[in-house]
């Protein structure tokens, strides 16, 4: 009989073999790897806004408190976004005619809102509350980022569930002096209370109570 | 009663059996009953699309009857599955004959059978397109499975066996996909089968090895198949419902799904044996074991519903006994009876050697305890969850159309699978064959 | 591999013929037959195959790993109190370790029996051999290696032609 | 090019519209599964399979955040705001506070500062909010079918007015419900004086005039009775609603309950509770005897007891009365002071007339007020006068009249005979369709008024928010009758109250507005004096003939005004369980004699004109020879919703006699379906409502649970709640409140009937005893919370969990749908959506309570103990690092429980409510034998039955 298949076959079908294998190995890294790019999570892409907002200007540069927009953060779920009256307090009287603040006035004139894009959206069906964030020691930093270096803002962390629960399982390396919550580039000093110290003065719960799925999802 | 008819050489067992597959000639029943099957699975289809667009809601399940249809199907199924296992595995280990003639039969039919069973519980979800969060896989979440949930344990077992199945399945049908190859006579062939063959080429090195190999998967599939229909039976002895908290329900489900496998192996093996002329190798004695394991696995389902009907009444469990009462003469009652009556009444007559060999009333015995499992598995589901615990949350449980479409698609899908079993695939293992031979007559 | 190869019509032949040349001391013999010879498993070299061994490693590493992955991720990676039932719950964790375990038995038996058998390798060089095809159907070779040391192809030849071989011929042809 | 302009660039096809029109539609969920037709159905079919392979490749279009222009005062984001107003239901305001969220009113609390609330709050007030999103609600002036300017109406009403003014109101009419808003009123009279020839009726289609009557019968005049329940050792209730519907029954129920769970507190005297009734009330099934008894048995009872107490001759007494009369006359006499009567306002003027007779003779604790609402002639007058051609001009403010004036009457007819006819009304209704001109009407909650609670207490109405759709209220179009051309509403409710308020009125107005009352408006007792001549000029009783029909409110629909409202059509009926269906309710034993059983069609027909043909419903507890239809069923014009649902038998109703008719039932062999939630009736003789006699009540049965597994600790706050069964009446406000709360969706009288009703809290009865006179038990059922909780164990993928603080968590995101642990669940209080039932819910994306997920379809869910306000105190008190009080968290049907029947709070604080009521001998856990522990657990119900009539 004539054999059906020559000696290349052998190399081939081990080729096959090898590929298939390669094929998967490829696969489950893009599925281990890939959620955790950039581009999957967005982290560090400026987001274009109606009104290229600065915060590296307003925040670096100017050295507004983040409360004087984000008032509600110390009291609200949301950290809340300025009405525009907020914007005008000063740009009534500062670069009242730049072209870039016009859909600023345009809308104060006419009553209609600036349709800010949302640059930091958590997963759906997640409650975060700003408060008690804020009133338990996380610094704006730790989830917003540098915001004093960017001129159009952007993503800082990816947000994801797995992000979330690392810092409820343990929020020590996290957690500040109160006095230092809103800075930007804030730095740990000899004198700083350690982590533990913040988390046992703040009364933070434990891990397991952190944990709770109820503390995020309803 | 002899394990192969004589007059048989290597000859002829190699050329009929690689010949069915090879020219199988025109043959009206096989697309005849081909296209029968892909017409329900068009009908399985459709149903299992409009499910996606509409949701489980298109069912007839409720509260309290949160399983229904698809609970049952999936039961009926892997039960049926067991067949093969049971058959080219368990009695491998046994070193039993017969099994030689109709273990490719069987085996195939619980690939189908188990790729309509997998099919079912995912249908079943309410979000079917989450079912891989039951994979411990790693996710951004962090999150994991729930361990400890009978269904999970399930889905654990459902993978390992159509996993180990097609494994075995295939180790099986190597030496023979070579045989195939041999024979075929044109290139097209030659190449499909001879791919498929992998390079067999009956060495005997190769031959130690795949029996070592075959004897290994043998001695595993045996206990899996066990582990499944128990952890099967978990799936409703796990909760506490009455009526399904019952310690005996493990082997209550291996007796009835190895029941449900023989029976639908006979259902299989008979007509193939007729329509390709296996009679020299599915031999009376054949069917004459395999409906003397009907009849015993039918007695042991006996003591099984015996006891799950006696011992409510033994203990005190007021719950146990109203849902007993419920089995007996509830608006599922038919069902109950249907399974008393299917798989236990009915196969009794089989005591009689002359009837074991009458094959239409083997068949239709067959046909009644395939039916009358599913009569089982819909009573297991039904009855125990629509009158439970708290009267004020008694209910009712009807089918829809879409529960009965899915139910027969499922069985056309399977039934397609197996036709085009019957077409591409040796449906006899001739190597096994071969070794059944007196050595007087193992020449060529 | 070269050397002379026979076919015979019937095992009892094979068999008897792969008997005579083991007792003349060779050993790089094969046989091919439509179906396991197992009087040949006696008379021809029997190598050691880890395979039963792989199985069994491969069964209690599932095993162990079923249990330690369960263990992980319920009680150490995300504790969660689930029905108020301990976090390790060991007996539990019974049904899916034995079935990961038999999962893995079953794959490393069935890849170890294709690594150990150097399977699949479509070509077959002793295809070539003519009526080789009936090897799979009705027909027994004889294969003895040239390279045996004590191999001699009269020596050969003539030990086999007592068996009344179909054909003896020297391979590859 | 680098592989990252390449990913960029997919990424902005995010912003391509039609791109994202695509993928929001991936995977359409059907609107109503039922409804979804051949060609759609293809349609859905082909989309799905062309769509199925681009699951993998969408990504999340861009979101907005769109803050305000300018900021609003006191809004602060994300923060709910509370304001208070009232609700007015068939005349009497009860205070409300509604929650804000963002601008929105998403949630109906009572108002604890009001008399007639004190914090509770039933089904409809809680319906209310839905009622405000109605996507269906009238938005347009209509005249005959057509949408026309408001513009037109007002110019002809001009034009009209000039006419008036010269002819003094000639031929002018107008008709409202019952008026007890004192602007209005006012209103109303300042118009009658401006056109002295015009006239202004009342109907009430749940007509109190009997009450009236009566009160006329027994003193002369028509003040209102208040009990006193808090005072009430024994409590003699005749089909009575004090509990149930009566204007202040919130209250009344508060007081009532208190003294019934004086078993499990220990504190005080626990009272003793008659009913007789025809048809089954709620304060029935509280009761500790009951007697069911035809209409004209219960006056003969009355007149007994009557006789017996002083009240009245002893003739009275009667010599064939059964045994027990005497003996609960004798105890009514044996608590003389502490002994009252109460009469529902279907009873005759006779009977209420004799209830004031026998508490007078008693020295009864209940309080006598003038009448709260203004008087005005009834519609009978009226009609008369729209047949004889004497009204020109009609104005309708509110009502449906063509839909609930008694059929005798011929309103429809007799409108015909009217020029000019206005309608104002929230639905393009039975009545727009025969006037003239319907005017859509604003909901209370978005205009401004006032209202008077049962004791008078006065409250302003003020708006929630804008107007959804345009819209008009009665002062407006009486303002625009007596050519007022400046009309505002809050100055209309202003100026009146200026008028009667001395010093600073703008502090006084600030003051009302947040406390929700106006102080010191509450009625003064009225003296009342039996008439010497009262016996004498009491009517005849009726000889006792054939079938008595008996017309009744639903419970829910009440009138059928709401009939648009899925909350109330879904709620199912305390009693029958019904939902989506009204039903001939028919005592056992006269089914059995008439060859009937439930589900059967009847035709029941008061004369050749009057039939109407609906199923049977057996109800124990009927009397006998007695069938209760239902109204505010078979509304033809309204929205979707309540459209064709159960049947109209208002046509049987007769001006003269509102609430019950002689009529014929016969079968007609056909038989209909009934959508019920509950099926089987009694407890199965299964230990489910636990009931002792008051005697054994301090009785301790303690049970010790062992467990194989180590028990968890838990050491923060372990949450549980305990009900008293004693003071649940089964009113259903906690099922409605919890919808309302927990955005739980409305399914359908389809998907009832099929088992998939989404409550999360139900309430189950039990019919117990003899059939003819059973105990009638309710049991409210949320999550139990179990500690060591089945469900939990058996989800796969963990989707229902344990917290720190001992609660069963459902995680919707998580769920797959498997449904074990529904099935494994005991108590039976899982829910799931077998359908995309949000999607198809009539509430608008506006109306859901935003701090609760929305659960979409394939997903289980169940009683969370309303974690969301869980978290959200708990988050406040963390944030103050203070501990959490006790009482500071309420769940919804907590709060809205009319009988704090439902307490919840931390098991783990030693001085909690829940702590207190959980140590009461009372508490048992549901099906304990199962382990399951529960943090729900339930106070066993108490009778407090009179030896003389038990053993007897």
């Amino acid at each position: 009989m004539t054999p059906i298949f020559g000696p290349a076959a052998n190399l081939v079908a081990k080729l096959v073999l090898l590929a298939l294998g390669g094929c998967l190995v490829v696969a489950l890294f893009i599925g281990w790897v890939g959620p955790s790019t950039e581009w999957a999570t967005r982290v560090g892409y400026p987001v274009e806004q109606p009104v290229p907002f600065s915060h590296k200007h307003h925040v670096g540069g100017l050295g507004l408190d983040c409360r004087f927009c984000h008032t509600t953060v110390e009291t609200s779920t949301t950290a809340g976004m300025p009405p525009t009256h907020t914007c005008m307090t000063c740009h009534s009287q500062l670069w009242t005619n730049a072209e870039m603040l016009a859909p600023v006035r345009h809308s104060l004139a006419d009553g209609k809102p600036i349709q800010w894009v949302r640059v930091n959206r958590l997963p759906d069906y997640v409650y975060f509350n700003h408060s008690i964030h804020v009133a338990k020691g996380v610094g704006c930093e730790t989830c917003h980022g540098h915001v004093d270096q960017m001129p159009l803002m952007e993503k800082a962390q990816t947000l994801r569930m797995g992000w979330c629960v690392d810092c409820h399982r343990d929020p020590r390396p996290n957690l500040r002096p109160k006095a230092a919550e809103f800075d930007m580039g804030w730095q740990r000093t000899a004198d700083t209370p350690s982590g533990d110290a913040l988390f046992k003065q703040n009364h933070i719960h434990t891990a397991a109570e952190l944990t709770d799925c109820s503390v995020c999802h309803r | 009663m002899a394990v192969m008819e004589p007059g048989q050489t290597l000859t002829t067992i190699s050329a009929t059996i690689a010949e069915e597959t090879l020219n199988p000639g025109r043959r009206l029943w096989w697309w005849g009953g081909f296209l029968i099957a892909v017409a329900f699975t068009a009908l399985f289809v459709l149903a299992v699309e409009y499910l996606f667009i509409a949701g489980v809601g298109i069912w007839g399940i409720d509260i309290p009857v949160a399983w229904g249809f698809a609970i049952a199907n999936y039961v009926w199924w892997i039960g049926i599955a067991s067949g093969g296992t049971i058959i080219s595995a368990l009695f491998y280990l046994t070193q039993s004959e017969w099994r030689s003639a109709v273990n490719r039969i069987a085996e195939s039919m619980t690939l189908f059978a188990a790729a309509a069973a997998g099919i079912m519980p995912i249908l079943h979800l309410g979000r079917p397109s989450y079912f891989y969060w039951l994979f411990p896989i790693p996710n951004t979440m962090g999150l994991w499975p729930q361990f400890r949930s009978p269904l999970l344990w399930d889905f654990f077992a459902i993978l390992s066996y159509v996993t180990a199945s097609v494994l075995f399945w295939y180790l099986g049908l190597l030496p023979d996909l070579a045989l195939v190859r041999d024979r075929a006579p044109t290139y097209r062939r030659q190449l499909f089968y001879g791919i498929a063959a992998l390079g067999w080429t009956g060495s005997h090195t190769q031959w130690r090895l795949h029996k070592t190999a075959y004897g290994l998967l043998a001695a595993l599939m045996a206990p899996l198949v066990i582990s499944v229909h128990s952890i099967v039976g978990l799936d409703f002895s796990g909760g506490l419902l009455p009526g399904w908290h019952s310690t005996q329900f493990s082997p209550f489900f291996v007796f009835g799904a190895v029941l449900s496998g023989f029976a639908t192996v006979l259902l299989l093996v008979i007509p193939v044996r007729r329509l390709y002329r296996l009679e020299p190798y599915i031999t009376a004695h054949h069917l004459n074991l395999l409906v003397i394991f009907l009849l015993l696995c039918s007695l042991l389902l006996a003591y099984s519903y015996l006891i799950d009907a006696l011992l409510p009444f033994y203990g005190s469990d007021r719950y146990e006994r109203a849902v007993a009462m419920h089995r007996f003469t509830g608006e599922w009652a038919w069902s109950f009876w249907a399974a008393v009556v299917l798989n236990v009444v009915v196969p009794q007559i089989l005591w009689f050697p002359r009837l074991r060999l009458r094959l239409w009333l083997v068949l239709l015995v067959s046909f009644g305890v395939v039916i009358g499992m599913w009569c089982e598995r819909i009573m297991l589901v039904a009855s125990s969850l629509y009158q439970d615990f708290m009267p004020s949350a008694w209910g009712h449980f009807s089918g829809t159309v879409w529960d009965w479409s899915t139910l027969l698609g499922s069985v056309g899908m399977a039934a397609a699978g197996f036709f085009l079993f019957l077409r591409y695939v040796p449906v006899v293992a001739a190597y096994e064959l071969k070794e059944l031979l007196p050595p007087a007559e193992r020449r060529g | 591999m070269s050397g002379i190869a026979a076919e015979f019509a019937g095992e009892a032949a094979l068999v008897a013929a792969a008997h005579r040349l083991r007792e003349d001391g060779l050993s790089r013999i094969e046989a091919y037959a439509p179906y396991p010879v197992e009087a040949l498993d006696e008379i021809l070299p029997r190598p050691r195959w880890p395979l039963p061994v792989l199985v069994f490693v491969a069964g209690m590493l599932g095993l162990a790993g079923g249990f330690f992955l369960q263990w992980y991720g319920a009680a150490v990676s995300y504790p969660i109190n689930i029905g108020g039932r301990p976090l390790a719950s060991w007996a539990a964790f019974i049904p899916i370790a034995f079935e990961i375990a038999v999962l893995c038995a079953v794959t490393a038996g069935f890849v170890g029996f294709f690594a150990l058998a150097r399977l699949p390798a479509p070509y077959q060089p002793i295809q070539a051999l003519p009526g080789f095809e009936r090897a799979s159907q009705d027909r027994f070779f004889l294969i003895v290696d040239a390279a045996d040391p004590r191999f001699d192809a009269a020596r050969v030849t003539s030990a086999v032609e007592e068996f009344a071989p179909c054909s003896i011929v020297p391979w590859p042809s | 090019m680098t592989g990252r302009f390449w990913w960029r660039s997919l990424a902005e096809r995010a912003d391509d519209p039609a791109y994202l029109a695509a993928i929001a539609h991936e995977f359409p969920e059907p609107q109503s599964p039922e409804g979804v037709d051949r060609r759609r159905f293809l349609q859905l079919m082909a989309a799905s399979a062309a769509l199925s392979g681009l699951g993998g490749c969408s990504s999340l279009p861009a979101e907005h955040v769109v803050p305000r222009v300018e900021p609003l005062a006191g809004e602060e984001a994300g923060v709910p705001r509370y304001v208070a107003t009232a609700l007015v239901q068939q005349g009497y305001a009860t205070g409300a506070i509604l929650q804000h969220r963002d601008g929105r009113p998403v949630k109906l609390e009572g108002n604890p500062d009001h008399p007639a609330s004190l914090g509770a709050s039933d089904a409809t007030m809680q319906a209310a909010v839905l009622d405000l999103y109605d996507p269906e609600r009238s938005a347009a002036v209509l005249s005959g079918g057509r949408i026309v300017d408001w513009e037109k109406l007002s110019l002809l009403l001009a034009e009209k007015r000039g006419q008036w003014a010269k002819s003094g109101g000639t031929g002018l009419r107008i008709l409202t419900g019952l008026v007890a808003s004192p602007s209005l009123a006012a209103q109303l009279a300042a118009l009658l004086r401006q056109y002295p020839n015009a006239a202004w009726h009342q109907w009430e289609p749940l007509s109190r005039d009997a009450v009236a009557a009566g009160a006329t019968l027994a003193f002369g005049k028509p003040v209102e009775m208040l009990p006193r329940f808090d005072k009430a050792d024994v409590v003699l209730a005749v089909e009575s609603d004090a509990i149930s519907g009566a204007p202040g029954h919130l209250a009344f129920a508060r007081a009532f309950a208190e003294r019934r769970r004086a078993a499990e507190t220990g504190g005080g005297r626990m009272s003793r509770v008659y009913a007789i009734e025809a048809t089954p009330t709620l304060i029935g099934g509280a009761a500790d005897h009951r007697f069911a008894l035809k209409p004209a048995a219960i006056e003969t009872a009355l007149r007994a007891i009557a006789a017996a107490t002083g009240a009245g001759p002893k003739e009275w007494q009667g010599s064939d009365r059964p045994g027990w009369v005497d003996a609960v006359a004798s105890d009514l006499i044996a608590s003389k002071g502490a002994a009252l009567v109460h009469a529902g306002p279907e009873q005759s003027p006779a009977i209420h007339a004799l209830v004031h007779a026998i508490n007078r003779a008693l020295a009864a604790p209940v309080r006598y007020v003038e009448p709260v609402a203004a008087a005005a002639p009834g519609i009978a007058a009226l009609t008369g006068e729209m047949h004889q051609g004497k009204v020109e001009t009609l104005l309708i403010l509110g009502g449906n009249p063509v839909y609930d004036a008694p059929a005798d009457l011929g309103f429809a007819q007799a409108l015909g005979r009217v020029k000019l006819s206005v309608q104002l009304g929230t639905h393009a209704d039975e009545t727009a369709a025969r006037v003239t001109y319907h005017v859509p009407a604003l909901h209370a909650f978005e205009d401004w008024g006032d209202g008077r609670a049962f004791d008078g207490t006065a409250a302003i109405v003020q708006p929630q928010i804008r107007p959804l759709a345009p819209g008009h209220s009665a002062a407006e179009m009486i303002a625009l009758v007596a050519g007022r051309q400046d009309f505002d509403a809050r100055k209309q409710v202003r100026d009146h109250w200026r008028q009667t308020t001395p010093g600073d009125f703008d502090t006084a107005w600030e003051d009302w507005l947040r406390q929700g009352t106006i102080p010191n408006t509450a009625s003064a007792d009225t003296p009342v004096a039996i008439r010497a001549d009262f016996a004498a000029a009491l009517p005849k009783p009726d000889a006792a003939s054939g079938l008595a029909v008996l017309l009744r409110p639903d419970p829910f629909l009440r009138d059928g005004a709401q009939a648009n409202n899925g909350w109330l059509q879904e709620l199912p009926r305390p009693l029958t369980r019904l939902a989506w269906d009204n039903a001939a309710l028919v005592a056992p034993a006269t089914a059995e004699r008439l060859g009937l059983k439930s589900e059967d069609v009847v035709e029941i027909a008061a004369d050749d004109t009057a039939k109407v043909r609906l199923p049977v419903l057996v109800l124990p507890g009927q009397a006998e020879d007695c069938v209760t239809l239902p109204l505010g069923y078979g509304r033809t014009a309204i929205g979707a919703v309540g459209r064709d649902v159960g049947v109209d038998v208002a046509k049987l109703r007769r001006a003269e006699r509102l609430w019950e008719t002689a009529a014929t039932l016969h079968p007609t062999g056909e038989t209909a379906a009934l959508s019920m939630t509950q099926h089987q009736q009694d407890m199965a003789g299964r230990d489910i409502v636990r009931t002792r006699a008051l005697a054994e009540a301090g009785e301790r049965h303690d049970t010790v649970a062992a467990s194989l597994y180590p028990p968890y600790k838990y050491d923060g706050n372990a949450w549980g709640m305990a009900i008293s069964l004693s003071s649940c009446i089964g009113c259903g406000a906690c099922t409605a409140a919890c919808q309302a709360e927990n955005n739980i969706p409305v399914v359908g009288r389809d998907q009832v009937m099929r088992g998939r009703a989404m409550h999360w809290i139900r309430v189950d009865r039990y019919w117990g005893g003899e059939p003819q006179a059973p105990d009638i038990a309710f049991q409210p059922v949320p999550c139990m919370h179990c500690e060591d909780a089945p469900c939990e164990v058996v989800c796969p993928v963990g989707a229902t969990t344990h917290d720190s603080d001992g609660l069963n968590v459902m995680v919707y995101n998580r769920c797959v749908g498997t449904r074990f642990c529904s099935n494994n669940c005991p108590y039976k209080v899982r829910r799931f959506n077998f359908y995309g039932y949000s999607g198809s819910d009539p509430r608008p994306a506006m109306a859901w309570n935003p701090d609760v997920t929305v659960r979409g379809r394939g997903v289980m869910e169940k009683c969370t103990y309303c974690i969301q306000r869980i978290r959200e105190t708990k988050i406040a008190a963390d944030r103050d690092d203070r501990p959490i009080a006790d009482g500071e968290i309420v769940t919804a049907c907590q709060q809205a429980c009319p009988t704090q029947a439902i307490v919840f709070g931390d098991i783990n604080d030693p001085k909690s409510a829940v702590r207190t009521r959980k140590a009461s001998a009372l508490d048992y856990a549901l099906l304990e034998d199962l382990n399951t522990r529960p943090r729900t657990t339930y106070a066993a119900r108490v009778l407090n039955r009179n030896p003389a009539i038990a053993e007897g």
